[in-house]
């Protein structure tokens, strides 16, 4: 509980920073739990954060996020670590677990007030991971404008060491001299939240994403839907012309042998027929296609959404997209069966979106030092009771939340967090 | 000639945080915006608006939930049932309806709150011109 | 209204096809295949016809046919149904569908039926050499004639009245009204089809497949020419000698190449194999091989002493005119021309 | 009013001062009136600077601090902290934001920045001026839950609140536990059996002390609120007497002579039941039950098993909670006479029929109303995605479910041959893999369109189906069924008299409804009631489960200390002014308003557990009778009079 004062103890290890990892966290806490949070990115919110509107219900991810993300960072009981990674776990017996975290350096000390001088003078200019590459950012930047901490942080394989930053900076926080910070913690449970991966479309030979221009994926849509978007509308990557006719493909890596994932990511639908009605918000004379094999609308509300979608002219076509190439213009060329039509067409677009697919962050599988967790074929974390204690994992101890144990949307990944935590919560209790 | 005041009514947990956000990505508005910050916008009191423009507010705007609303799915009709009402006391006053906005500002909605300050404080700035 | 039989497949199941009820039905084998268009979209459909049973849509189909088998739809099968594999089964059960003697579905759902085949055409080719004592040049004879009457009776009892058969089901049967002009400016298509499979080209890198084929058709008719007309065996002819050797030679290193892919399971169209596959390869090969070494012991004088070597290759040779030419793979040369013959005045009666 | 100001100007290194003249505006804001400090710093939030603020209004005797700088969601707490720490309550502090809202959204505009900075200050002056100490409302909390369902999320939950250390009452309302999962037999997608799961949660339910069982009891009425609800239960009578011994010889003797047949709804009515039964041999509590309506009290049973007592009543009992968790679950819903053939042709039954007929046949023949079937056609989303009249929603476990036991019955019965006549497969997430597995194992799928649904007529065999496949080009298939099983999906309970009760929210799918899908996914508007499982949405077990554990996770965070703080931002009723009109109670979200009598009048009065300071009630009263604590009008007034000086 929670008056342990020893700095490196905790009652719960929970490793990501996510939606799942914050909801977790967050209940434990409120129990009186300490609670040590470890996530590998510069800020919390995990891929959420990023997104724009969420399915079914339009509200803004950010206004759902970071009132979560400012709570946990806020909390008492929870002490976060950004940038942070778990080496190794050890179990010794019930409810004592020896890790090792690293704190990686970001040449740049806490007291920084985010006030993005040194951004400025930064004459290193790379691509922004946080916009899908979409833009570029500086070697020393702030990651993006909801980021919690928000503070910045140098890219030190990309900074020049020229200096500028440490010159402009008026809370006189620039480090370089900062290194990797090992240390030892004990924990008495700990919980997975590490999220998903997405699929990188490139395997998909045929879909020539690289060469044809035009194609994006999903996420790259979604941030180009955001309010805090890069660009001030939707555009295309070849010219920067706002497009009017948008196609979606849906299942990329997903549902699919020959990728080796033929499980369903279970979001993709849903998500594609969000973005295609913010697009039907955002540039109201485009055409929006959705190119679908089965429209998997099965949660609370999702089946009305997707009709409302139909309702407001987005076009779905049953068929799976099987080429992309190039066309004229910088526009794309779709193949596909029309199943209803039982016909062979070809569409032209200009802008595609490619929905990719959710795969698992196998991060997690190093982490332990004897015996790991147990592992479903797909890679996730197996649930080793998973009717009646879906968080429980292999080892007496470990649990497992959100997208660690496969695909899920928003609400089910917060119920699937919240589960987590209370088992936890029981875990720890029985050693009264 | 001194700028137009608006008063903007904001919330604390959606459309504060998106004009903080405006102030942190440096888009600019205009300085004579002020804001003052309540749980949600379906609390704010004809009361109080017509306070304001007594007190020489050129402008009153309604920065609500609108859907985000974290209170009740009926905040934007609220807010709009405020705002209706208000618009009542201001015609008995001779007050110009326009003079009262609301809109739906969700917590990144920076450029919109952008536009509608600017678009807003041209139109009072017109109109005030065309009053004197 | 169609209706379904679901049995269907278990029949189909004996001419090879294997994972058909895997499909989704998303579309993709026949959005991939660069033979398909918009008024010809295949696979999906021979395999949905399939799935449900609808046989006589199949029936009547000439798609199966235009398949050329490069395996992409196979190998981008998102749900590994093998769509690929469907259309080379079709065209099995096609065949069988055909021939009037229904001994090609027999060869091809029996491997007892196969095996017994193979042996009565080996002993009566042996009984025949008995009948002449074993005599070099009586059988060598026999053998030039038993080429030329195999051909012949093959080609005029079996074959054409298949084809006319394909004829009925594909054309007559759908009522496709055709001109007359359409049949006779179609034949020059049909053979240009029949010797060059000119269509395999379209398919997605297939360029270097497509050459082997061809190089191994050619061969094969050179072969034929040569064995049958020029009377290779018996020749003295320094050119049809040398000719015999080269085609001899084209034969059997091109089939061995794809006997060799067969067993290694490289190319997405090799990975799965019907006994039919490997008779015809591994008998072409043979023949290939057998005529080659045949000769050569012609032309180093061994053969007198060897007439067993002549009876392997009179063996081969007449399982394969027999029973691979009338009912087995070969059939698809002419059907799968004849088809585009047909698909050609298919498309002209519109 | 405060009248020692303590006001604090912060540079935020050069961020705000490169912008807004700090030094100017701490000179006048030295001059304002109540203003005792008024000091500039380089970082406010810098450990030095706060212990200088502590030390400043100890030494000063403060009784309120303004400190200009960031944004309050940044540093409102921290600074709050240094309140708390230097004595001072927290309300009397003010946090001024002249960085996001003046001096970053005005760098093009230095003299309106500073301007614009200095107006701020004197509204938050004016502010914390009238500013209230306050303290959180502490409320007293049992730790003690209710749990209405004992399903499978009822069950875990009351599990897991147990091994909390939270005291559970979990209520059920029929004779027996276990709710849809128990009649559901082998699951998608671990292949146990319900029975095996029901068996599991009941062993380990009855082993704790501190979890209270009541079979066949109801919630009759609710008084009080969150932390503190008092619950009257009606418990139906089992007639059976208390811990006693059944002999089951007996007890199935009894069975026989019982006269009275009635449709076993545990069968979907593809069975009938006596008066006295058990719905199956392992079914928990290991009782049986008399049930009372159906009962006509011949006493045949009585004269074979003495145990047996036709003389009980109803028993009302009063029980006392912190928290109430609805874990009601859904109804399958029933076809309409006709839809598809069902009741008028004679091999039409659903999905949950088929489940208890796989269950009631033995393992060589499937056979119903003795005929041996082979075909089955699955006819999907049956009373689901309707576009018109019935629901709209989609029941999300149908699909998996029905593909599940066409995989069971293959499996079970080789040459049975299966037809999914469906809108398109939802087979999500890892669930894709039966899909597949079907498949695989030959069946047939076909898809039809909403506007083009198939028909099912009688045939000589059993039933013809005719379908537009849109699978097949749009052609008409027809096929031959021995069974049609109607997929049909998940409907809130016909009887939801708790939600009337509780005043528990049905949304638009007429399920209970949540606040917010991802916020506060199992809390409803009524503090300390919570909803999982089914009766929110259609769900499939595990996802039942998380919901529940979601759940107790947040009730036991809630009432597991003891005593629950609530915000002090509450809405005041001027009781002097109040002329009850209802507008408030109307447009109160949470029920925090009820009408009261006082002094002979009637008037609002504030729950003060239920309010949760949003204001919504404020605007809408006619006498201007309401104030929000910290949002008062002469707060609000005077900053707006500070903001225009």
């Amino acid at each position: 509980m929670a008056e342990n004062t020893n700095n490196n103890e905790y009652d719960v290890l929970v490793i990501g920073g996510g939606i799942a990892g914050e909801e977790a966290a967050l209940n434990l806490a409120n129990q009186n739990f300490k609670v040590i949070l470890v996530e590998k990115d510069l800020s919390l919110g995990g891929k959420m954060i990023h997104l724009s509107k969420v399915f079914p219900t339009l509200d803004c991810a950010a206004c759902i996020t970071t009132p979560k993300v400012s709570e946990t960072a806020r909390h008492p009981n929870i002490h976060i670590f950004t940038y942070s990674e778990i080496e190794n776990i050890e179990k010794k017996s019930e409810r004592e677990f020896n890790a090792t975290l690293i704190e990686k350096p970001t040449y740049v000390e806490d007291n920084c007030t985010g006030c993005q001088l040194c951004e400025e003078k930064c004459p290193v200019i790379v691509k922004d991971q946080y916009q899908w590459d979409l833009v570029g950012r500086k070697a020393i930047y702030i990651p993006f404008s909801i980021a919690n901490p928000r503070i910045a942080a140098i890219d030190i394989d990309n900074c020049i060491l020229c200096g500028a930053c440490e010159k402009v900076c008026p809370a006189d926080c620039i480090d370089f001299t900062q290194i990797e910070k090992k240390s030892q913690i004990k924990v008495k449970a700990v919980i997975i939240a590490t999220g998903y991966n997405l699929f990188d479309a490139k395997i998909i030979k045929r879909y020539n994403v690289g060469t044809v221009k035009n194609v994006i994926t999903s996420m790259q849509m979604e941030r180009q839907l955001v309010p805090t978007r890069p660009f001030n509308n939707v555009l295309r990557p070849s010219d920067g012309k706002m497009p009017d006719n948008i196609a979606y493909v849906l299942c990329v890596g997903s549902r699919d042998e020959t990728v080796g994932n033929p499980i369903c990511s279970q979001v993709c639908c849903m998500y594609s027929t969000k973005q295609a009605q913010l697009i039907m918000g955002a540039l109201p004379m485009a055409d929006v296609t959705i190119y679908y094999i089965n429209i998997r609308a099965f949660g609370k509300g999702f089946c009305e959404f997707y009709q409302q979608a139909k309702g407001m002219g987005v076009e779905f076509v049953k068929g799976k997209v099987a080429r992309i190439e190039q066309g004229e213009d910088e526009n794309v060329i779709l193949r596909y069966e029309d199943i209803i039509k039982g016909t062979v067409q070809e569409a032209e677009h200009d802008l595609v979106v490619l929905s990719v697919g959710i795969l698992p962050n196998t991060d997690y599988t190093g982490f332990f030092k004897n015996g790991g967790v147990e592992q479903d074929k797909f890679n996730y974390v197996k649930q080793t009771d998973e009717l009646l204690s879906p968080a429980l994992t292999s080892i007496n101890g470990v649990f497992a939340a959100g997208t660690s144990t496969g695909p899920m949307d928003i609400p089910d990944t917060i119920l699937s967090a919240g589960a987590a935590s209370s088992e936890t919560a029981s875990y720890l209790r029985k050693a009264k | 000639m001194e700028s137009p005041k608006i008063l903007v009514f904001s919330t604390e947990k959606i459309s504060d945080p998106a004009i903080d956000l405006t102030g942190l990505l440096k888009k600019y508005y205009p300085s004579t915006v002020y804001t003052i910050a309540i749980p949600c916008s379906s609390a704010v009191k004809p009361k109080w608006i017509m306070h304001a423009f007594e007190k020489g507010f050129a402008g009153v705007f309604i920065a609500a939930d609108g859907t985000d609303c974290p209170f009740s799915e009926k905040c934007t009709e609220n807010t709009g049932n405020i705002v209706s009402h208000t618009h009542e006391f201001m015609k008995e006053k001779g007050i110009d309806p326009a003079r009262l906005k609301m809109a739906a500002i969700c917590s990144v909605c920076t450029d919109p709150f952008v536009k509608h300050m600017k678009s807003f404080l041209k139109f009072l700035t017109e109109n005030k011109e065309q009053k004197n | 209204m169609s209706k379904i039989n679901p049995e269907f497949t278990n029949e189909l199941k004996k001419f090879g096809a294997v994972n058909i009820n895997a499909c989704y039905n998303c579309g993709n084998c026949t959005a991939v295949c660069s033979l398909s268009t918009e008024d010809n979209s295949f696979p999906r459909m021979m395999l949905r016809a399939s799935v449900l049973g609808l046989d006589t849509k199949i029936e009547t189909s000439l798609d199966p046919w235009l398949c050329y088998y490069c395996g992409e739809c196979s190998e981008t099968c998102p749900r590994e149904a093998n769509p690929g594999e469907l259309m080379m089964t079709l065209r099995r059960w096609l065949t069988a569908k055909y021939d009037w003697t229904g001994l090609s579905g027999l060869l091809y759902t029996s491997i007892p039926a196969l095996i017994i085949g193979f042996i009565l055409v080996a002993i009566a080719i042996i009984g025949v050499g008995y009948t002449m004592q074993f005599n070099v040049e009586s059988i060598m004879e026999f053998g030039h004639d038993f080429e030329m009457f195999a051909i012949m009776g093959v080609f005029s009892l079996i074959l054409v009245p298949n084809i006319i058969r394909m004829f009925w089901f594909t054309v007559l049967k759908e009522k496709i009204k055709v001109p007359l002009i359409s049949y006779i400016k179609g034949v020059w298509d049909l053979i240009l089809h029949m010797f060059t499979q000119k269509n395999a080209l379209t398919c997605e890198n297939n360029t270097f497949r497509w050459f082997e084929h061809f190089l191994i058709v050619i061969g094969y008719l050179l072969l034929l020419f040569t064995t049958v007309f020029l009377n290779w065996f018996e020749t003295e002819n320094t050119f049809v000698i040398w000719l015999g050797y080269i085609v001899g030679a084209i034969i059997f290193v091109f089939t061995f190449d794809f006997i060799l892919s067969r067993i290694k399971k490289s190319k997405e169209l090799s990975k799965f194999s019907h006994p039919s596959d490997w008779l015809f390869v591994i008998w072409l090969f043979l023949m290939g091989l057998s005529a080659f070494i045949v000769r050569i012991f012609i032309d180093t004088d061994l053969i007198d002493s060897n007439i067993w070597l002549y009876f392997v290759h009179l063996i081969i040779l007449a399982q394969w005119a027999l029973l691979i030419v009338p009912f087995g793979k070969w059939t698809h040369f002419l059907y799968r021309s004849f088809a585009m013959y047909f698909k050609k005045l298919e498309e002209d009666s519109k | 009013m405060k009248n020692k100001i303590g006001v604090y100007i912060c540079h935020c290194g050069s961020n705000i001062s490169d912008y807004v003249d700090v030094k100017k505006l701490n000179e006048i804001t030295a001059k304002i009136e109540g203003v005792n400090i008024a000091k500039d710093t380089m970082f406010a939030c810098a450990d030095s600077t706060q212990k200088e603020i502590i030390d400043d209004i100890k030494s000063n005797e403060l009784d309120s601090i303004v400190i200009a700088s960031c944004s309050p969601k940044l540093h409102l707490e921290t600074f709050r902290n240094v309140a708390i720490r230097a004595g001072l309550n927290p309300y009397n502090y003010v946090q001024v934001n002249i960085r996001e809202q003046c001096s970053w959204a005005h760098s093009d505009d230095k003299k309106g920045a500073t301007l614009k900075a200095l107006q701020l200050v004197k509204a938050g002056i004016e502010r914390v001026k009238r500013s209230q100490a306050l303290e959180p409302i502490e409320i007293s909390s049992r730790n003690v839950v209710l749990i209405v369902g004992a399903g499978v999320a009822g069950m875990r939950s009351a599990i897991e609140l147990a091994d909390m250390g939270t005291e559970v009452y979990l209520i059920e309302r029929e004779y027996f536990v276990g709710g849809r999962t128990s009649q559901w037999n082998t699951l998608f997608t671990t292949d146990e059996t319900g029975e095996q799961v029901i068996k599991r949660l009941y062993k380990k339910v009855i082993s704790y002390k501190s979890i209270t069982l009541f079979t066949g009891a109801e919630i009759v009425s609710k008084s009080g609120g969150i932390g503190k609800f008092d619950i009257k239960l009606k418990i139906k009578p089992r007639h059976i007497k208390p811990n006693c011994e059944l002999d089951w010889k007996k007890f199935d003797k009894a069975v026989s002579v019982c006269p009275i047949e009635v449709e076993d709804e545990f069968n979907f009515g593809l069975t009938k039941r006596k008066a006295i039964f058990m719905n199956y041999k392992s079914e928990f509590p290991q009782i049986p039950a008399i049930d009372t309506e159906n009962c006509n009290r011949c006493g045949e049973c009585v004269k074979i098993c003495p145990e047996i007592d036709l003389d009980q009543k109803d028993e009302i009992l009063n029980i006392k909670v912190g928290a109430i968790l609805l874990t009601t679950g859904a109804d399958p819903y029933e076809p309409k006479k006709d839809e598809y053939g069902y009741k008028t042709l004679d091999n039409v039954i659903t999905l949950q029929q088929l489940k208890r007929l796989i269950e009631l046949n033995d393992d060589k023949n499937l056979s119903y109303k003795g005929k041996k079937i082979k075909d089955v056609a699955f006819i999907y989303c049956v009373g689901s995605r309707q576009e018109e009249g019935g629901n709209t929603y989609c029941s999300r476990y149908c699909c998996t479910s029905a593909i599940h036991s066409a995989i069971l019955l293959k499996n079970k019965y080789r040459d049975i041959r299966n037809y999914h006549i469906n809108r398109g497969i939802r087979t999500y997430g890892k669930q894709e893999l039966l899909y597949k597995e079907s498949s695989e194992n030959g069946d047939i799928y076909l898809q039809f369109f909403e506007d083009k649904i198939p028909t099912v007529e009688k045939s000589k065999n059993g039933a013809t189906i005719k379908v537009i496949d849109i699978l097949t080009t749009n052609r008409e298939i027809e096929l031959e069924a021995d069974l049609v099983v109607l997929v049909t999906g998940m409907v809130p309970r016909k009887d939801n008299t708790i939600a009337g009760i509780l005043k528990v929210p049905i949304g638009r799918d007429k399920f209970f409804n949540e606040i917010h899908p991802k916020l506060r996914p199992v809390e409803t508007v009524i503090d300390a009631v919570y909803i999982a499982g089914a009766c929110q949405a259609p769900r499939t077990i595990r996802e039942s489960i998380d919901s529940a554990l979601s759940a107790t996770a947040k009730a036991n965070s809630l009432i597991s200390k003891g005593k629950i703080d609530l915000e002090p931002t509450l809405a005041q009723i001027d009781t002097s002014t109040c002329e009850w009109c209802g507008k408030c109670v109307d447009v109160c979200p949470y029920s925090a308003i009820k009408k009261v009598e006082k002094e002979g009048k009637q008037i609002a009065e504030i729950i003060e557990s239920n309010c949760k300071g949003c204001g919504m009630c404020m605007p809408v009263c006619p006498s201007n009778s309401i104030q929000l604590i910290g949002y008062t009008d002469t707060e609000i007034e005077s900053m707006i009079e500070a903001l225009i000086s």
